[in-house]
Formats: structure tokens, sequence, C-alpha cells
């Protein structure tokens, strides 16, 4: 007993629970992702009795495959276009937002800081359930991809505000007011200095829009119209309890792996963006992870 | 090389308040070109807004800013022929030292060639030559403080504006690259407006001081002028240690103020000689003269050592007086056994040419 | 001059109006649905835009369906059970692994950090899809526990268990938590907790006397991170379960909106809901602004 | 080897009559709105004061002034022709040969059920020229002018082929508004190696309610007009568009039993747990289990999969294909009405889905014999005979969907 613990309670030893706790932790949360896409290259049907590899699911199988299947592979086009576009409409937005409210003090600035914020904390289902009746009843936007890309860049340019706005704040004025001391306009200023300044937060805003918009399944379920805007959350959904083949698994896996390469891609980006700058670089992965809301 | 090239400053009536606090609280100063000029107070006294003012990052409330006799109220700050140091440098971390070095020159649109000369021969002049390709952060406090300065100085300003350049430095780089300001000063001949909160370095490098103090400007006046006939209580107690005393003034006799502090009669020539009532007055702590004790003598007080601090080359002496205050003497360490140790008696002489009586401040503006 | 003025404003509007329109305006439709009406023939929601002629029947009966031993007072209980016991195992988790990387991890913390984010970056269904081809009768769950002989037959786990439920709720929105509490534990300065341990505590009481009560700020902030969502979830019960004995608030509000007509009654219990939430919400908001304005201030 | 795997979602919409939707305050909510609620002569007037259609009070559909039939004698507008269905409820082959037999584009858009269907369709969300729909709701969406009557110029199969009594059914005397797609049957599909027959209990109905050790492994269907209607049918209910409370109270409440007794799971993918396994009692379209093959795991042989239904009494039912009024091409959308009408086109979507085409031409019995259909799952072919006399599911007054969406609504809550 006493042994058990010291071996605990050693204070200069590591706190060896904690280890255990978070190990487990970790292979908890990661092994069953793994297993889920080792079946997505399982040579049979089964989502739970491997029988040998293959990747027929991706390409190989003529009907049911990602490549081959309509629905999966619409399902794909779809999720890939939402993100790209939610990209490109709310990060340019959020970033203005932010560079707004940050150097806004005017008297509306506040009531807009705490409006961005809302998005943050509505559960899903109210947003989905408010946008689907405004789209109908009083704007008579029609279902589809637009209205699923207004959904998504509303609650996605919360998120970029934030860590755009985060940074903003830990670089400070002087380099702007340098910039215009030396000559530059307040847009030079902000295109030359600011802008590159914030190319980190920038580029992790991407990648958290890319998987927000990638993940999201209520809001765009909500406002899709017909099977060529389901996404591949809302094909998972609707098939997932069935008896279905491993080809949704490999559906899965192939967002899965494009996330993470971006989110790689993103890492590598930072780290080359914020070479000259040692504070950013320390906390890249906390950038990138960005949810410090 | 030393040949002016403009940059009279002239302030009038500067005003500036941020929410309740006047930052700047009329502010008028003139600057003739070429000179190297510093705004010395404590932090939040204004000095920075100042100078933030003439670069135009912010916008006055109220009064005059002219450069050479032309008002430039709405020039904005890329406008003006005004360059500034910031205080941190901000130095632009995404671009190499040349590229830092060349921004402003860009922005005017100024020809590669033209850039690249212009460029070399700053940095050459900051002696920072070979580092072009560097990115600031892997340059030295000292070489980042160079990039500052020759970001600014590359556009040939009328007037360079310095924050605090020195502040985020080591001691002793610090003493080097005041050396060196002064010459690059001497060098470009252009005018200085330094802002410090460190009086030696105030003292050491200016033309001219304006000692500023709640917004407000204390005193202009030369480093020599400032240190020995400090205008106001304030001043006097800003640069170095200062013995401030209360006394009762009773006007001028032979141009000499009559004092009485408790007990004592004291004859003060330096100041507002001829005040009347309770005036403070005060000594720089290296004009006072302690002798071994004995009675009576003219502006002399009876008093006691209480301390001895050794400096190295002084020593320094607090002594108790018999009025009750306390003074603080500097006396030089020559070698000599220690004559004035802790709770021998002594006499202090307080010479009526070092003694200055000092105008009082309406109540309430004295911090 | 005015120009100057202007500049910043100008970067602020898209988005603003953005939020006004997307956010606002929709959240005001929700209002003039619920207290609207519906057409005759379809029994579609018309809204009545104008509050002085809002009619609060569908409200009222929604209200009446609140209390005890009602329906909608049931699944309330469940949904609030659900997200409490949920809430707690994120804790459970959630904190010891946030306090070892915050605190102990060294060398490894890089590897932690990017293990703990991966699950963060795969979407939330592919999580399900995982678990329920783990869960499922031939799954390798059920197997591997037959083949040890802790069971005697495959379990029906995804067969309406509220355990599994919960469980996946917790699967499923733990690494939210982790995040925020992790850069809350991170933020704490060693030397406090070097002060703690020199003045006497040991280990443990340093850990309830410094290091807990400065990261109750970041457990409540990610509680209600988490929470929020989760009042709100119809997709994991629906996915996980299917059995209307597990049903939550989403459920009720999926099943009023995708199901049917009945949008008016769907729009009262969002708003049920949402003030339900509303403090939540506001403790979250109010937290979030004030942090935010700490570094200015700083 | 039918491509079946994409099947899933069609379920969950099939005879979704009044819906998987509950509405508590919906009679209030109704009756400020000022919807008819009187009943004339005894025969119940549904929404948009259209009589309820049963099989003794046939209706005549109005055709109303400014929606009338197009004119004969026109040309097929160029496509795209836009069809609005559930998802892979056409053999992708039958679209294909109407493309080339036509020279235009089909594009084929899925709904996730009838409800959002209509609801989109109301709202102007979506536009489409074909729109597959449900019974339940024809006098609403005839009132509600969202579909228009037909030109029979153009639908010559529809006398030809079809059964007659669906060539001029009573829900639509005359085919004013609608051709008929598929038919089918409700009944009870079980695993033969997992638990007993339903014909060993008394009462059939009881094997959901009393196979002892099946918690998880029961479902009805995700239809509330379905699985309140076999509470019905248990209780020796005739009339399942009954619009009696205590009625459809009890068979709410019979339903919450089952959530309680054994965990009964509420889907529309009984054709593949069934197969699977994962479902050993589930309430069942004909024309789901009809497939089964297809689904069965390797090794396991299709007979252990029963689907009972009641010799007399059961539920059964059709759906219908409407022309949308607001379509851009009305007369292609006849002719592509009139092609699915065609024998051998209605033969190729029988291969595809399971679920039988009322026509004349098909022999139940030779269908099995050519193998479309397990010997084991006979009693999942439909034939024009049982509509006499089983129960179909048909609309009902504002204030009786309202009763029936309350009692659903309960269930589904768990309560």
């Amino acid at each position: 007993m006493k042994r058990l613990r010291d071996w605990w309670s050693n204070p200069w030893g590591r706190p060896r629970a904690l280890v255990a706790v978070t190990w487990l932790y970790i292979a908890w949360s990661i092994v069953p992702i793994a297993i889920a896409i080792l079946f997505s290259f399982n040579a049979g049907k089964s989502r739970t009795v491997w029988q040998g590899f293959s990747t027929r699911w991706y390409w190989g199988d003529p009907t049911q495959s990602v490549l081959h299947d309509p629905a999966l592979r619409s399902a794909l086009e779809q999720s890939l276009k939402l993100a790209a576009l939610d990209m490109a409409v709310s990060v340019p937005l959020g970033v203005a937002l932010a560079l707004g409210l940050t150097r806004w003090h005017g008297p509306g600035a506040r009531p807009v800081n705490v409006l961005m914020l809302f998005p943050l904390v509505t559960p899903e289902i109210v947003m989905a359930v408010s946008l689907l009746l405004v789209f109908v009843t009083l704007y008579g936007i029609q279902l589809g991809t637009t209205a699923q890309l207004l959904g998504q860049v509303t609650f996605s340019v919360s998120y970029v505000v934030v860590i755009v706005r985060g940074r903003l704040l830990s670089i400070g004025k002087e380099y702007e007011e340098a910039a215009t001391d030396l000559g530059a306009s307040r847009v030079a200023a902000l295109r030359l200095v600011l802008l590159p300044l914030l190319a980190p937060a920038i580029f992790a805003s991407l990648m958290v829009v890319f998987a927000l918009s990638i993940d999201d399944f209520v809001v765009t379920d909500y406002l899709s119209s017909d099977a060529s805007t389901q996404t591949v959350p809302i094909q998972i959904y609707s098939s997932v309890r069935g008896t279905t083949t491993p080809a949704l698994n490999a559906l899965a896996t192939v967002i899965v792996v494009a996330t993470l390469l971006a989110v790689a891609f993103a890492y590598v980006v930072h780290r080359r963006f914020t070479a000259g700058d040692e504070a950013a670089r320390g906390s890249a992965l906390r950038e990138i992870a960005a949810f410090d809301v | 090389m030393s040949e002016a090239k403009g940059g009279a400053v002239e302030l009038v009536e500067l005003r500036k308040r941020f929410g309740d606090v006047a930052a700047v609280d009329g502010v008028s100063l003139r600057i003739p070109a070429g000179e190297f000029f510093s705004l010395l107070g404590p932090s939040g006294c204004g000095k920075t807004t100042t100078l933030r003012l003439i670069a135009g990052l912010e916008r006055p409330d109220g009064g005059r800013i002219s450069l050479d006799g032309v008002d430039m109220a709405a020039t904005p700050p890329h406008r003006r022929k005004v360059n500034t140091v910031f205080q941190n440098y901000a130095l632009f971390p995404h671009l190499s030292v040349f590229d830092n070095v060349a921004f402003g020159l860009r922005r005017r649109r100024t020809s590669r060639n033209e850039i690249n000369r212009r460029v070399g021969g700053v940095l050459e002049a900051v002696r920072l030559e070979g580092l072009e390709k560097r990115r600031p952060s892997q340059l030295s406090g000292g070489q980042q403080q160079r990039v500052a300065l020759a970001r600014a100085l590359v556009l040939e300003p009328s007037v360079l504006l310095l924050d605090e350049p020195l502040g985020a430095l080591d001691a002793k780089l610090r003493k080097a690259l005041q050396l060196e300001l002064k010459t690059i000063h001497e060098q470009f001949g252009i005018t200085f407006v330094y802002v410090t909160h460190d009086q030696e370095e105030a003292l050491t490098m200016s033309d001219r001081i304006a000692v500023m103090s709640d917004g407000r400007v204390e005193q202009v006046a030369t480093p020599e002028e400032i240190y020995e006939e400090p205008a106001t209580v304030f001043v006097a107690d800003f640069l170095g240690i200062s013995n401030l005393m209360t006394a009762t003034a009773e006007g001028a006799h032979d141009g000499r103020c009559l004092l009485r502090l408790g007990e004592s009669e004291l004859h003060a020539a330096r100041g507002e000689i001829s005040a009347r009532g309770e005036v403070r007055i005060v000594i720089r702590p290296e004009r006072i003269r302690v002798e071994p004790y004995a009675p009576g003598g003219e502006n002399r007080i009876p008093g006691m050592v209480e301390r001895v601090v050794y400096l190295g080359s002084l020593e320094q002496l607090v002594i108790r007086l018999a009025t009750g205050d306390v003074l603080q003497a500097i006396v030089v360490n020559d070698g000599e056994p220690k004559a004035f140790s802790q709770g021998v008696p002594v006499r202090v002489h307080l010479p009526a040419e070092a003694l200055r009586v000092l105008p009082e401040r309406p109540a309430g503006e004295v911090t | 001059m005015a120009r100057r003025g202007l500049f910043w404003p100008l970067f602020a509007l898209p988005g603003a109006v953005w939020l006004v329109l997307f956010f606002l305006i929709p959240f005001y439709a929700v209002l003039s649905v619920a207290f609207g009406t519906v057409d005759p023939i379809f029994q579609g929601p018309v809204p009545v835009w104008n509050p002085f002629d809002w009619h609060f029947t569908t409200m009222r009966s929604v209200l009446e369906q609140l209390r005890p031993g009602q329906v909608f007072w049931t699944v309330f209980v469940r949904t609030f059970a659900y997200v409490g016991i949920a809430l707690a195992g994120c804790l459970a988790i959630g904190y010891p692994v946030a306090y070892y990387l915050a605190r102990h991890a060294r060398r490894t913390k890089a590897l932690l950090l990017v293990l703990l984010i991966i699950p963060f970056w795969v979407s939330y269904l592919m999580r399900m899809l995982a678990w329920i081809g783990l869960l499922l009768p031939d799954g390798l769950v059920n197997r591997s526990l037959v083949d040890i002989g802790l069971l005697s037959h495959p379990h029906g786990w995804l067969d309406g268990q509220p355990s599994s439920v919960i469980f996946a709720l917790v699967y499923g929105y733990v690494p939210y938590l982790i995040l925020p509490l992790f850069a809350t534990l991170d933020r704490i300065e060693p030397h406090l907790i070097e002060a703690g341990l020199d003045l006497g505590a040991s280990r443990f009481s340093t850990f309830l006397h410094v290091t807990l009560p400065l990261s109750k700020q970041g457990i409540l902030a990610g509680s209600v991170l988490i929470a929020l969502p989760m009042f709100g979830d119809y997709y994991t019960n629906d996915v996980i379960s299917g059995s209307p004995g597990t049903s939550m608030i989403g459920n009720q509000i999926n099943l009023f909106f995708q199901g049917g007509p009945q949008r008016t009654t769907g729009a009262a219990l969002v708003i049920v809901l949402a003030v339900l939430l509303g403090a939540l919400m506001s403790y979250y908001l109010y937290s979030t602004v004030r942090a935010s304005r700490q570094p200015v201030t700083a | 080897m039918h491509p079946r795997e994409r099947r899933s979602t069609r379920r969950r919409f099939l005879l979704s009559a009044a819906g998987a939707f509950a509405a508590v305050p919906g009679a209030k909510a109704s009756l400020r709105a000022g919807m008819p609620l009187a009943r004339r002569a005894g025969v119940p007037l549904g929404p948009g004061g259209i009589p309820l259609a049963r099989r003794d009070h046939p209706v005549t559909l109005p055709i109303y002034h400014g929606n009338e039939p197009i004119a004969s004698g026109r040309s097929p507008e160029k496509g795209p022709l836009e069809v609005f269905t559930w998802s892979a409820y056409i053999n992708p082959k039958v679209v294909k040969e109407f493309e080339q037999h036509y020279n235009v584009k089909v594009t084929v858009t899925s709904f996730e059920n009838e409800e959002e269907a209509l609801s989109k369709l109301t709202t102007g969300a979506v536009r489409f020229d074909v729109w597959f729909a449900t019974v339940e709701y024809l006098g609403k969406v005839v009132a509600g002018k969202l579909i228009q009557p037909l030109n029979h110029r153009y639908l010559p199969n529809l006398q030809a082929n079809v059964w007659p009594s669906l060539a001029s059914p009573y829900y639509d005397v005359g085919s004013r508004y609608t051709v008929p797609y598929v038919v089918y049957t409700t009944g009870i599909a079980w695993r033969r190696d997992k638990v007993k027959a339903p014909t060993t209990f008394a009462n059939p109905y009881d094997i959901f309610w009393q196979t002892p050790r099946s918690s998880g492994k029961v479902a009805v269907i995700d239809d509330l007009r379905e699985a309140l209607g076999m509470a019905l049918l248990r209780r020796r209910v005739v009339d399942v568009n009954t619009e009696s409370p205590a009625l459809v109270n009890r068979a709410g409440a019979d339903l919450s039993q089952l959530t309680r007794l054994v965990n009964v799971k509420v889907n529309q993918t009984d054709y593949q747990d069934i197969p699977s396994g994962a479902t050993w009692i589930t309430q069942a379209y004909s024309g789901d289990m009809a497939t089964s093959a297809a689904y069965m795991p390797k090794g396991v042989p299709v007979d252990v999969v029963g689907f009972w239904r009641p010799q007399q009494g059961g539920m059964i039912g059709n759906d219908i294909i409407t022309v949308l009024r607001t379509a851009k091409r009305p007369v292609l959308a006849h002719h592509f009405l009139n092609f699915l009408l065609d024998r051998k086109h209605a033969l190729e979507n029988f291969s595809f889905l399971g679920y039988v085409p009322p026509q004349k031409s098909l022999d139940p019995q030779s269908l099995i014999a050519q193998g479309y259909v397990p010997k084991s799952l006979a009693s999942t072919i439909v034939r024009e005979e049982e509509f006499r006399h089983d129960r179909t599911l048909l609309p009902l007054t504002i204030a009786g969907e309202v009763l029936w969406q309350n009692a659903w609504s309960k269930f589904k809550a768990g309560g």
C-alpha cells in the first residue's frame, strides 16, 4: 500500500496515473477511427469481419465504390465544393470583421462584437431551423448549395474572427504605425504589413473553416434540397444504421485523410510564414488547434 | 555633411485627451532645425503622445503643429517629412533587413538602383553592412535598433522622432549607442526629437531638454540649466537625487534670499530670491559640504550621519539635520580613512550659491 | 477627416450585415413562426412579423406539454440527464488528460498535442460510424467480450441503450473540452504551483488549492462549450439508438421540422430550448468577452 | 445482382401519409386559420374542402379554373425533364431508355420523405415537372393547386395496361390528377431462425409485444400512419383511418408499451436489418422483403426471412405519379408517366425495386416462377383483388391529422 502511494505521489517522478489515463484516452479516441479506416480496405462486404485487403471500395468496385457510386461521389464532391466556397467567403469576411472589430472603437463595435460570438454558442439545430424558416418564409432563397453556403458561412465566420482577432491583439498597432510613418497609406500598410503578419492566423482560419464545413451535418442537412446537395456527413447519417458496405468507411476515410493533409499542409505553411517570428511560432500548434475561443 | 536641412518644429498649445485623461495638456514648444531635442519625463507624462502627435499617429484635440512654418494638421502620417524610431523598433518580422529599410523608399516609387544605393549607404552609416538578408529576429537588440534607425533615416526626413530607442537594451550597450546616436545626429544634421525617461541619457545627448509632467512642459532648457537651475520642484526632484526642504522665505537681502529652516537661518543665492512665505528649497547632494562637527557658521546646520553608502568612487551620506530634515550628501572617495561614520555628529554646509529657492506651484499641480 | 473615422468600421460592415441578415433576422423568423399561424391547406407556417399580432396558442400548448408528466417534460428531463452525465464523463476524462498535458508532459508534449488534436479534425459522424462498426452485434467489441468470456452472447449495444447514447456523447464531445481545458491549464504560471509546493502543500493539495481554482474558468467555459451543442444534438441518438426510449429534445425538434408540417410547434420548442439555454449562453459570452478584453488592458 | 445498396433512404418515405411528425397544438392553430372542418351530409371534408376519399365514397377531384389540363396534340418539349421522387425509386435503366427514346436529359432528384417534399414544393424552394406522391395528401395538393390535371390523350397505357381498379381509382375517379406507380402491402417480417412465427400467436400482431428476449430486435416503420395503423389492427380496429381519439390514443399507448417492453426501434431499414439479423421482428413493406435475397449475408439462406400478412384485412396501398402545376415541360412529363406504365418498363422497375406495378399482364405466379421473388416470400406479391378487402391508409381531416400526430409525437418522445 505504501509502495503504491509512493509510486503515485513521488514528488519528483512522473504522475503515472495521469500518464496511464492520457494514453488510454488517446488509444480510445484514435483506435476506433483507425479500425474504421482499416475496414475501408476490406476485400469483402463486411464492416466487421476482415476478409483481406483491397481497394475495391475506393475505386475497384464498378458500382459501389466511392469513385463509381454516383451518390457517394456526389456527396464527396458536394462536401469539398461547400468547404471550398465556405473558405472563400467566410475567411475574407471574418478577417475584415476581425480587423474592424479590433481597430474600430466606435459605439457600434460592442454590439457587433457580442453578436459575432452568438453563432459559436447557439446549438446547431436552432441555427438550422432559423435559417430554414427565414429562407423559405422571408428571403425566398432556394434550398440547395447557395442556402447551405449561406448557413455554413454564418457559423464559420465567427471562428475566423476569434482566431484572427487573437493574433491581431498580439501583434498590436505598432507595425501599422511604423508602416504609415514610413510613407505607406493605410491600405498599403494593411496589404504590406498587417496581412502578411496575419498570414498564420489566416491559414489557421482556412483550415478550421475547412474542417467545420466538412464536419457540419445539421445546418447543411436542413438546407439541402436534393440528393445532389447531400454531403458526406449526411450520407453517413442516412446509411450508417443499415448494412452498408465498407464504401461508406472509404468515403469517410477520404474526408479524414483530406482534412489531415490540409491541416499538415497548413502547419508547414504556418511554420514558413512565422520563420522569423519566434513568438508566433511557438503557438503554431495551438493556433491550428484554434479552439481557445 | 553637417549642414542643417530644415526641420524646425513648432507646437502651439497642443492638446490631446484619451477619455478622461489629458495626455497632452497645452504643450507649446519651438524646436529649431538641427537640434537634438529631448522630451524627458516619467512614464505617463505625455512625452510619447507628444511625439506621436508630431508623427501624425494621433490627431490633436486642439493646438497647432507646424514643420518649417507649415501647418501639418491635415497631413496624414505617411505624407509628413517626419520619421520615427519606435520604442520596440516595430521592425517588420516578415521582411529582411534590406526590405525593412527599403520599405519607405518603395512607397515613394524610388527606382531600384536608387533604392540599392541609398539602403547600402544608410546601412553603412549604421554599420550593418552584410546583414541585409537577415530577418529581424536573427539580429541582436543593438542591431535591431540600428535597423530601425536606418529605416527611418533612409527617407531623409527633416525630423527624426525617437521613442525611447534604447529602452530595451542593456546598460553597456546603451552607453555605446548613445554616443553613436549623437554621431549620427551630427552626421545627418537633421532635427532629432528624442523621448526618454532616463535623465542621464537626456543630459548627455541633448542640445535642449523639455521636462514634462502630467501633459505639461515644466521646463525647457539646456542640460546644464535643467540640472543646475531646475525651474520647478518637479524638475528638481526628477533629475537625480535632490534634497528638498520646506523653509520660510523672508525676501531678498543683498541679492540673497533669507530663509528660516527651523532654528537655523540660511541664505540662498539662486532661484526666486525675492520670495516670501513658505517655499521649497533644493540643493544637489554633491554640492553639500560635510564638515566635522562645530557649532555655528553661516549656512551651516548641525546634523548626524545616519548611514553611509559605499558607491565605489563616491560615498553617499544620509544625514539627519537638527531641523529634522534628512539630506543626502555625496563625498568623493579620496582614499582617506573614513572621516564620517554612522552616528557621528557633523556640520553641514549648504553654500548659498548652491541653494536654490523654487517657486511654489499652486496646490494640486505638484505630484 | 471623416474618411479616416470610417476606415475600420467599413471593414466590420460586411460581416456585421451578414450576421444581422443570417443570424439575427432568422432568429426573429423563428419567433414569427412560433407566434404565427398556419396556412389552411398545407398547414405550413405563416409567419406573423408584427409582434402585436402574435398568437400565443401554440406556445401555450407547448408549455402545457412541459408540465411534469407530459410529453415534453419527459423529453427535457431525459435530455438534461443525458447531457449532465455525459458532461461529467467528459470532465472525468478530459481534465486529467489536459492536466497531464499542460503540467507534466515535456518531451512528449508536441506529440501528445497532435494526437489529441486528431479526433478534433475527424468528422463527428465519421467517429460515430467508427463506433457503430465496433458495436454491431458481430463487431469487434462483442466478439472480444465473448472471446474473453465477459459476455455469453453478443450484447445489443445499438439497440436503444441509454448508456450507449451517453457513451457516444462523451466520445463525440470530449475532444472539444480537452483543448480549452488545456489552454487554461497551460496558462497557469508554473511558479504558482512551485510556490504552492514550496509553501509545504503536497502535490495533491497544491492541485486542490492552486490549480483547480485557477482552472475553474476553463472548466466552466469548456463545459458550456460542449453542453450547448449536446442539448441540440439529435443525430448521435439517431445513429446510436434509434429508439424512442432515448429520444432527446433535439430529436423532437427535428421530428417537427424534417418530418412534418407542424413547424409552428417546432419553432415554439426551439424558442423554449433557446430560453432554457440562455443562461448558459450568456455565461459563456460574458466570460469570453471578458477574456478577450484582457490582452488589451494587460 | 441488383445494385440496390443505395435504396436505404427510400424506405422512410414510402406511404408516409401524414408523415412522421406530431402536432400538439395544431388543432388550435388550424382553427385559428379558419380551417373548414364541417361535415356535409355525413361526408367528412379534408383540407381544402375536398371530401375524404373512401372506398365507399369515391371522390372526383375538382378541376379549378386556371388549372386545366394541357391541350392535346402538342409535341414533347426539349429536356431536361426534372423528376422529383424518393431516392432510387426508378430503375436507372428505365430513365436511360426514356432519355434515348425522346433524346432528352432527365434529372432525377430525390427527397427524404413526403412531408419534406411537400413543404419544399409549397414554399417554392424547389421546382420540378414530375412528382411521385402518396394518396394521403392528394386532397391537399389538388386543393392547393400544387399539381395539374392530366390529359389522358397522352396516357394511352393507363387504360391499356393498368388494373381497372387503379385506372380509375376511388381516390381519384377518372384518374384526373394521378396515375398509379407501384402497389404494396404492409405486414410483419421476422427471422424464422430466431423467433416464433406470427402465426403461432392467437393474435399474430402480438409477436411484437409477446416475444421474450427480443429487446432491441423489434422495429416498426418510421411512419405514423403505418405504425399506429398496425397497433389499431392488433386491437381489431378495422377502420385504419379512424379519428376516434380513444382508439388512436390507445394505439399510441400500445406503441409506447413496446418501447418499455422491447426498446422498439423506429426505422425504415427493414429490408436490410432483417437479412443482416440486426432486427428479428419488424413491420415491413412487401416490396422491401421481396428483395431480401440481395441483402442476405454469405451462407445464410434467404428462407430464414418470413413475411406474414393476414389473409384478409391487412394493410395495402399504392403510390401515385403526378405532374406539378409549375412544370416547365408538361407534355414531356405526360410522356414520362405513360412510359412508366408501359409493361416492359414496369417489369424493369419491378426487378429493381421489388415493388409490384399494377399491370394487368403481370401474372404474380409467373413472377415467382421466373425467380424475381423467392418462393418463401411469395406473400410479398400483391394481387388486384386484395384491394377489395384490405385496408388502405387514406386522407384524414385536419383534426384527425392532429390527433394522429399527437399520439405519434408522444410515442416518439419515449413517453
